[in-house]
């Protein structure tokens, strides 16, 4: 039986230095600007399948309601298409703010575990890291066995067809010297917003 | 050069020092205890005070009292900006029984207080500037200013309702008028309008009235078809030229019988009508609107085929039995004298093809707010039937508010109408075409006397509010109900969810913005722009029709979005601020004039190209430079420039200036 | 560099542009470095190269003109003749061993207080890095680099007659 | 004139034919593209949502390394493109983008100035072959062939260098200079979902359908893409889209680099077309573009 | 003999131009000598040093100092003869606003040594030697004086009561100067003795500058004729006439040169070379910074331009940072 729940937030369920950690990444340092006015929720093509608005995610994210913000399905959804950051009347990177809420989802470890998007970017983020490069079978293949292993048997008509066109590859693809990358990586800055010590 | 008596004569320099708390706003940040300390430790000042409020009347009498009691005859003030109250403390000063130039101000509020935190570096800041001050004034000289008079008449530029009041506001005073409009009719944007909001009067109405009077006005010279092309000269005494295109047509003939228009070789129009936003045609030979002022007609120059060098049987010329129609006329230069100008020049609707976003111009039944205004009007192209470019009648408009407005893309001001013009709009097309209305708004502004009353009045008669600035408008539909339409994708922020509305027709509420040749305007009358390119007033709150030039007065739009009611009050103080000009007749001039010392003077003529104002002339007996006072506005460029260091500027001479460098770079 | 280094910046500023933009910025409570002494003037075109070393050999550490944009003089062009004499001005300068970054010319309009702001936080922030001029402590050096020499021999001199 | 050309992944695998016909292209136009030595991956949408810092250091790596060949820098792929200019951009702007990428490229031996110039294809082809070349190449002009250019986001967004944001149109009179009629309809700047297609189906390809009905309701014989994420999520996703919208006929969507191949006469190698899934060369026999089948051993070398 | 006024002539870093125009007074100079009793004059006479050290303070009625201030032995020169003189007159340019030598203060003392002493092509120095202030030998000492880092004007050494400027001065104003010595009427003290008006007051070709001048291009005079009758700045040539004072009789001028400013400014100007460079760019052509600049491009060195002869005494003085700063 679901139990009736307060909806109500108090101040001490608002995490202000997460809102400062936001304004310190690139592109997010205009959301105070915002007067919701919701140009980015009536542009954005894929709004109709979140959770919470972009508007709202803007409007939460500056009142550092955290846990909000980074539980919606929201930041998930955006294809990062860029709609609502050129729209914007207010120029604020709103895009930018998706992956930066994207980054603290999963530094914090509360991305959801089997949803297609934050599984395929973790691959993908793991496979450059490793090789260079990415290699679009591979990826898929270990996206969909982490995410949703029985998609895979739905795909296997369009694995087919690219294999007919000479467009399949298994082969894991990786720069010719990936060593430097690695070196290079592992010097960069990690921006989170965070003060530095 | 001794310290003690530099200055006027040999008598001793004795100062005074005062500076203001403002009450916590200059206190708050400097200890001005500390700074009038310091400088009472100055050489030559007398008495150093501070005060709570030193443009009060205790403050200023403070200043009066000290200078009989301490014998002061130079007086210094640390305060706000000198362009706020300076004349204040001047006043002040000559009530003390000393010359006015005996003083001068240390802006440490402005420059000071208000813009830094640190409180020791503040007073510092202002310590340091307090004894630039002190330094400076003791080379401060007795100066007179000089009184001239100031011409009986004004000119009027731009004959929108603004325009349009203001001009019979100075008339009805007596006063000689001379108002300027560029197209053929007075009337402005609000000719165009409908109705007005709240009240919904119709805009006609209260305008053809007032339009006509001016037609008539023995004290106004109307000039329409004219534009202002140079101004020279000095408040109250500006010297005017005023380009008059030709219409080809002797005004003085034409009796607006408008014979020649039915007569024109093209039976329909040929050309957009602009006064109809080009929703309909117009013929080359036209007159904008049926109650146009000056009632006279105008020939097209653009699409009348003989102008354009075509062969025409001139059907119109021969129709007129007063032979009023002249294709010779060639454009004429009028030379008049002002004592005073209002600019009154407008705005121009922002373009709704800038934001791409809202499909003006690619969907054919989008429109702009004015172009409705002349759908929803009975005198417009329509006849007011609000049909869409098909024909037929809309079942559902939706009407987006703050187009180009309170955006960055575009114009980041609130453009202050197209709330309540809106929702005018909505009711007018409520009324007309009884279809559902949806006001896409992001927040609406209501404040104004009966405006909150006319938002309630509209939501009552079941028009749609929907909290949310339009995403998309597609013709791509997703279910049957939207097969042919526009649909307006738009978040309900106040529901928390996208909709897609199907609407016939949609409305832009374009917001307004400034003319294009703003700038050129602005140079032409030397007056200032604010960062968006509306006239600046020289002050916002105090001085909020006059300009940084004298005499130059603004009003209406050209100053900043406003309605009608704002509009023609501004256009009555504008009025006002003139009548006080002209009514007390004359003018005195700041006498921080250039003058030439001649016997230092070679006569070298780097100072004769040099001034814009040709105030300098050259003494061939004498083989010297000279300056006309009169001509002289006091900027120093010649001083600066004359390598004798022969010519002064009254109130900036050299030794003031560099004993004011001098000193602030002195470290206390 | 002396620790806490706070330049002083002598301003002239036009009466009708950049000293009201000075006045916006401060109804308009923005906050900037307290570096600069400004000097009112009623144009730009009012101000003698003079004035500027003067300021210099007086110990500025940096010099900011600000004057109306192009075609917005007051006085239709004294901001222009300013130009002319800042462009040659800033050759002598340099030539003179003076870093570009302590003379500084701008335009300023009377609506950009922001503007206003934003030049006298760089500037004070160029000068920090560049450290302080101190035309007059080194005046001081130049006149008394000979003293222990010459007054030495002055004095033995003075001594020896008596 | 010389170029440094980024390939990008996709190029190498689901985008192969993009890769093929746009380097015969450019060889036809006498451009040559010199492939970025030891690149690595954008890093595109996915790497960014996971570490911000690595994430501008990679792309900028690829920044530093043309800036060296010391020429622009072609990148076909609408996604490296478009990262690689915001990269660049925010290199610019941004004090922690900056510093990060410094030290990250420091330990290779490289810096990055920030004058590198970033380009799509498109760009360089509208903007610098000389006047006419293009035109005068044109072997088998595309007439009749009624094309829907589809944009995506990419290009456009958020930095738009060479063209309209709102409504793009260099591909538009790229392919009108080859002859063939340009469709108009109003979701060639829509997102496709390409992100989402292997992660969110459904929602991908809800998108994709929009785009392709709307082409298809403007009567257009061919979608050109010009980013491979389009073009795979617009063409390899037609049963599937069919499944839930049967009203969807199969219409071919190919690279614009295809569709000039085609039309300076290239040969069926250069212009990829037989990596197509939806087929495009019965339409194009149909206008008479390519030779009939049976009778092209005739018309060969006509 | 002895109640003759005593006046002295001394040298300091000068080139003995200034000694020249004293002999170019000629006879006036052997009529004078019978008013007057010269005490000193390295030039042209034996004096020594303890001859004035032995002298009473103020015993000398006037001192005419010519040449800047350089090393210690003129400074201390300086300090001597000033204390022995009722009346201290900075003769000639040098002495007044540093003059040529003051040129030298756009580079550094090492630098300037480094080039007189080893890399100037004449020199011949295969040791590598440079000199020394002290030198020892056979227990003997040789001293030479200090080489300062900064050249001066002898009112930066010395308080000086009267100026005669001029690259040389010519002998008329130093004949009035000596007149209105010996005849006790003197002006206030710190006064130039010459005309307070500068240069354009008398030059014939004034009448050829338009009012409407504006400078398109700065010429140099080597490499163009230069019309005889034309206004120099008409013919885009950097005249510093405007912003010097007249009593030189323009000389250069008459010999179709542009005044370079030898006799300083006027007194309402506090340093010459900003005004000068003042004057001259108010009146160039053009409204952007390029076209501006092209002008001015006809003025390569500004200092030696408008700081010729004043550099020393100017409101900078020196170069500041010895390291070139501007990039264009």
């Amino acid at each position: 039986m679901s139990s009736i729940q307060r909806q109500i937030r108090f101040e001490s369920d608002r995490d202000p230095g997460f809102a400062d950690e936001i304004r310190a990444m690139p592109g997010c340092e205009l959301i105070d600007r915002c007067i919701q006015c919701a140009t980015c929720s009536g542009v954005c093509p894929v709004s109709t399948y979140m959770e919470l608005t972009p508007r709202r995610i803007i409007e939460l994210t500056r009142n550092g309601f955290k846990q909000d913000v980074l539980n919606a399905n929201t930041i998930w959804i955006c294809t990062s298409c860029y709609e609502c950051q050129v729209e914007c009347p207010k120029e604020i990177g709103i895009t930018d703010v998706m992956y930066a809420l994207k980054t603290k989802a999963i530094q914090a470890g509360v991305e959801p575990k089997h949803l297609g998007p934050p599984v395929l970017f973790k691959e993908f983020y793991n496979m450059v890291r490793k090789t260079g490069r990415m290699s679009e079978t591979q990826l898929a293949v270990r996206s969909f066995i982490k995410s949703n292993p029985m998609q895979m048997w739905g795909m296997k008509w369009l694995g087919l067809r690219l294999l007919k066109t000479g467009r399949f590859s298994v082969k894991l693809e990786h720069m010719p010297k990936p060593s430097v990358l690695h070196t290079a990586l592992d010097h960069a800055d990690r921006i989170d917003g965070r003060r530095a010590k | 050069m001794d310290d003690k008596t530099i200055g006027n004569g040999s008598e001793e320099v004795r100062i005074g020092f005062f500076i203001c708390h403002c009450g916590s706003n200059i206190a708050g940040t400097i200890d001005v205890e500390a700074v009038a300390d310091y400088v009472r430790t100055l050489p030559n000042v007398v008495v150093s005070s501070d005060y709570k409020y030193t443009c009060s009347v205790a403050g200023q009498d403070m200043i009066v009292e000290d200078i009989l009691k301490y014998k002061l005859n130079r007086v210094v003030v640390a305060a706000c900006s000198p362009l706020l109250h300076e004349k204040t403390f001047r006043a002040a000063t000559q009530r003390g029984g000393i010359n006015p130039f005996f003083f001068h101000m240390v802006n440490i509020r402005e420059h000071g207080s208000w813009v830094h935190q640190d409180r020791a570096l503040a007073t510092q800041k202002a310590m340091d500037m307090a004894r630039g001050a002190i330094a400076r004034v003791k080379f401060h000289k007795a100066l007179e200013k000089r009184r001239e008079p100031v011409r009986q008449s004004v000119l009027v530029v731009g004959g929108g309702i603004a325009g349009i009041h203001a001009a019979l506001t100075m008339a009805n005073a007596g006063k000689k008028v001379y108002l300027v409009e560029r197209e053929p009719t007075i009337g402005g944007h609000m000719a165009m309008f409908d109705k007005t909001f709240p009240t919904l009067d119709c805009a006609a109405c209260i305008l053809t009235p007032k339009m006509s009077e001016v037609g008539s006005h023995p004290n106004i010279v109307l000039w329409s078809y004219s534009e202002v092309t140079e101004i020279k000269g000095y408040v109250g005494n500006y010297d005017v030229t005023v380009k008059r295109k030709p219409r080809y047509i002797k005004e003085d003939l034409c009796v607006g019988c408008l014979d020649c228009i039915d007569h024109c070789v093209f039976k329909t129009g040929n050309t957009d009508d602009e006064f109809n936003q080009n929703l309909s045609k117009r013929k080359p030979v036209y007159i904008p609107f049926a109650q146009a002022v000056p009632r006279l007609v105008a020939i097209d120059p653009a699409a009348c085929t003989h102008l354009n060098g075509g062969k025409c049987e001139q059907s119109c010329a021969t129709a007129c039995d007063r032979q009023a129609i002249d294709f010779e006329q060639k454009e004429t230069f009028e030379h008049i004298g002002v004592g005073a100008v209002i600019v009154a020049t407008g705005f121009k609707p922002f373009d709704a093809h800038r934001k791409p976003l809202y499909g003006y111009g690619r969907f054919p039944d989008v429109y702009t707010a004015l172009e409705v205004e002349r759908l929803v009007c009975s005198s417009g192209p329509t006849g007011g039937d609000v049909v869409l470019k098909d024909g037929s009648k809309p079942k559902s408009v939706g009407i987006i508010h703050c187009v180009g407005s309170r955006d960055h893309q575009t114009n980041r001001w609130c453009s202050r109408v197209c709330c309540m013009y809106s929702l005018k709009l909505a009711h007018l097309l409520k009324e007309h075409t009884d279809a559902e209305i949806y006001n896409f708004y992001i927040d609406i502004r209501t404040p104004g006397k009966g405006y909150e009353e006319f938002y309630e009045r509209l939501q009552e008669e079941g028009n749609h509010f929907i909290r949310g600035r339009v995403g998309d408008i597609t013709d791509v539909p997703i279910i049957p109900e939207e097969e042919g339409r526009m649909i307006v994708r738009v978040e309900d922020s106040l529901a928390g969810f996208v909709r897609r509305i199907p609407v016939d027709m949609v409305v832009l509420a374009t917001g307004l913005e400034p003319r294009e040749d703003a700038s050129e305007i602005r140079r032409r009358f030397n007056i200032s722009c604010s960062s968006e390119g509306f006239f600046l007033e020289r002050h916002p709150k105090l001085a909020p029709v006059s300009t940084t030039t004298d005499g130059v007065f603004l009003a209406g739009c050209c100053q900043g979005p406003k309605d009608i009611p704002d509009t023609v009050a501004q256009a009555g103080a504008a009025a006002a601020e003139s009548l006080v000009l002209l009514d007390v007749g004359y003018v005195e001039m700041e006498p921080m004039t250039a003058f030439v010392t001649e016997k230092y003077c070679s006569g070298c003529k780097t100072c004769l190209p040099l001034c814009p104002f040709s105030a300098i002339s050259r003494d061939e007996e004498k083989g010297v430079a000279v300056i006309n006072p009169v001509l002289c506005k006091g900027c120093g460029t010649c001083v600066a420039a004359c390598p004798s260091g022969a010519i002064t500027q009254n109130l900036f001479e050299d030794r003031q200036i560099f004993a004011e460098i001098e000193e602030l770079l002195v470290h206390a | 560099m002396p620790e806490n280094f706070e330049p002083k910046i002598l301003a002239f500023f036009c009466n009708w542009c950049t000293y009201t933009a000075a006045d916006l910025a401060g109804v308009s409570r923005m906050k900037y470095e307290p570096t600069t002494r400004v000097v009112r003037v009623m144009c730009s075109g009012r101000v003698d190269p003079q004035f500027v070393l003067d300021a210099f050999a007086h110990g500025a550490d940096g010099v900011l003109i600000g004057g109306c944009h192009p075609g917005d003089c007051h006085y239709v062009e004294g901001n222009y003749k300013l130009l002319r004499r800042f462009r040659m001005l800033r050759r002598l300068v340099a030539s003179l061993g003076i870093e570009p970054e302590r003379l500084r010319m701008e335009w300023i309009s009377a609506s950009e207080g922001e503007r206003l702001q934003k030049v006298v936080n760089e500037m004070t922030a160029q000068i920090k890095l560049l450290g302080p001029l101190e035309l007059p402590e080194r005046f001081r050096e130049w006149d008394t680099e000979l003293h222990e020499e010459t007054f030495d021999k002055e004095r033995e001199v003075v001594a020896s007659g008596q | 004139m010389k170029y440094s050309y980024f390939p990008g992944c996709s190029l190498k695998a689901t985008g192969r034919a993009y890769e093929e016909s746009f380097l015969s292209l450019c060889k036809a136009l006498d451009m040559e593209m010199e492939e970025l030595e030891n690149w690595n991956c954008c890093g595109a949408t996915s790497f960014m949502s996971v570490e911000m810092g690595a994430a501008y250091a990679l792309t900028i790596r690829n920044l530093a390394i043309a800036e060296k060949a010391g020429l622009d820098m072609v990148a076909p792929c609408g996604g490296c493109y478009g990262i690689l200019l915001k990269a660049d951009h925010y290199y610019k702007k941004y004090p922690t983008v900056h510093e990060s990428a410094v030290k990250s490229l420091k330990t290779e031996g490289l810096e990055y100035k920030g004058t590198v110039r970033v380009r799509h294809p498109l760009d360089v082809l509208a903007s610098d072959l000389p006047p006419r070349a293009l035109r005068s190449k044109v072997k088998k002009p595309l007439k009749g062939l009624k094309v829907a250019c589809y944009y995506g986001c990419r290009f456009v967004r958020p930095i738009a260098p060479f063209d309209d944001m709102h409504n793009p149109e260099t591909m538009d009179l790229l392919l009108k200079t080859v002859g063939a009629r340009i469709v108009d309809y109003t979701m060639k700047g829509k997102c496709c979902g390409g992100a989402m297609s292997g992660a969110m189906p459904n929602v991908a390809q809800e998108m994709t359908y929009l785009i392709l009905r709307a082409a298809e309701r403007a009567e257009a014989d061919v979608v050109a893409t010009a980013c491979p994420l389009c073009q795979f999520n617009l063409e390899a996703y037609q049963d599937e889209i069919r499944a839930a919208h049967p009203d969807l006929k199969p219409i071919p969507v190919v690279y614009f680099t295809q569709l000039l191949g085609v039309a300076l006469g290239l040969d069926a190698t250069a212009t990829a077309l037989n990596r197509q899934i939806v087929p495009v060369e019965p339409i194009l026999r149909e206008k008479g573009i390519l030779a009939d089948e049976k009778k092209q051993p005739a018309t060969a070398g006509v | 003999m002895g109640n003759k006024p005593k006046i002295a002539f001394y040298w300091c870093s000068s080139c003995g131009g200034c000694e020249e125009s004293l002999v170019d007074m000629a006879e006036a100079i052997v009529e004078l000598s019978t008013q007057i009793e010269i005490v000193l004059w390295p030039v042209a006479a034996d004096f020594k040093k303890k001859d004035i050290e032995a002298m009473a303070d103020g015993e000398i009625v006037a001192t005419m100092l010519n040449g800047a201030i350089r090393t210690s032995e003129q400074e201390e020169m300086a300090r001597l003869l000033r204390r022995k003189s009722q009346i201290l007159i900075a003769y000639g340019s040098c002495a007044y606003t540093g003059g040529i030598p003051g040129l030298s203060n756009q580079f550094p003392r090492e630098q300037l040594l480094k080039y007189v002493y080893h890399d100037a092509p004449s020199v011949v120095n295969p040791e590598g030697q440079d000199p020394q202030t002290e030198f020892h030998d056979a227990g003997r000492v040789a001293t030479l004086p200090i080489f300062s880092e900064v050249v001066r004007s002898l009112d930066q050494v010395v308080d000086v009561d009267y100026y005669i400027p001029g690259c040389a001065p010519n002998p008329e104003l130093v004949l009035d100067a000596i007149h209105a010595l010996l005849s006790g009427n003197l002006p206030s003290k710190g006064t130039v003795l010459a005309p307070d008006i500068a240069l354009c007051e008398h030059c014939p070709r004034l009448k050829t500058k338009p009012a409407d001048i504006a400078i398109d291009e700065f010429k140099r005079p080597h490499q163009h004729l230069i019309d005889p009758n034309v206004c120099m700045l008409v013919q885009g040539f950097a005249c510093l006439g405007p912003a010097t004072r007249s009593g030189c009789g323009g000389a250069c001028l008459k010999a179709n040169m542009p005044c370079t400013g030898c006799f300083g400014p006027m007194s309402n100007v506090r340093d010459q070379g900003a005004k000068a460079l003042c004057a001259l760019a108010s009146i160039v052509a053009g409204t952007t910074n390029e076209e501006i600049d092209s002008a001015l491009d006809g003025i390569p060195d500004p200092v030696g331009t408008f700081y010729r002869y004043g550099l020393a005494k100017s409101m900078l003085r020196r170069k500041v940072n010895m390291e070139p700063t501007l990039s264009k």
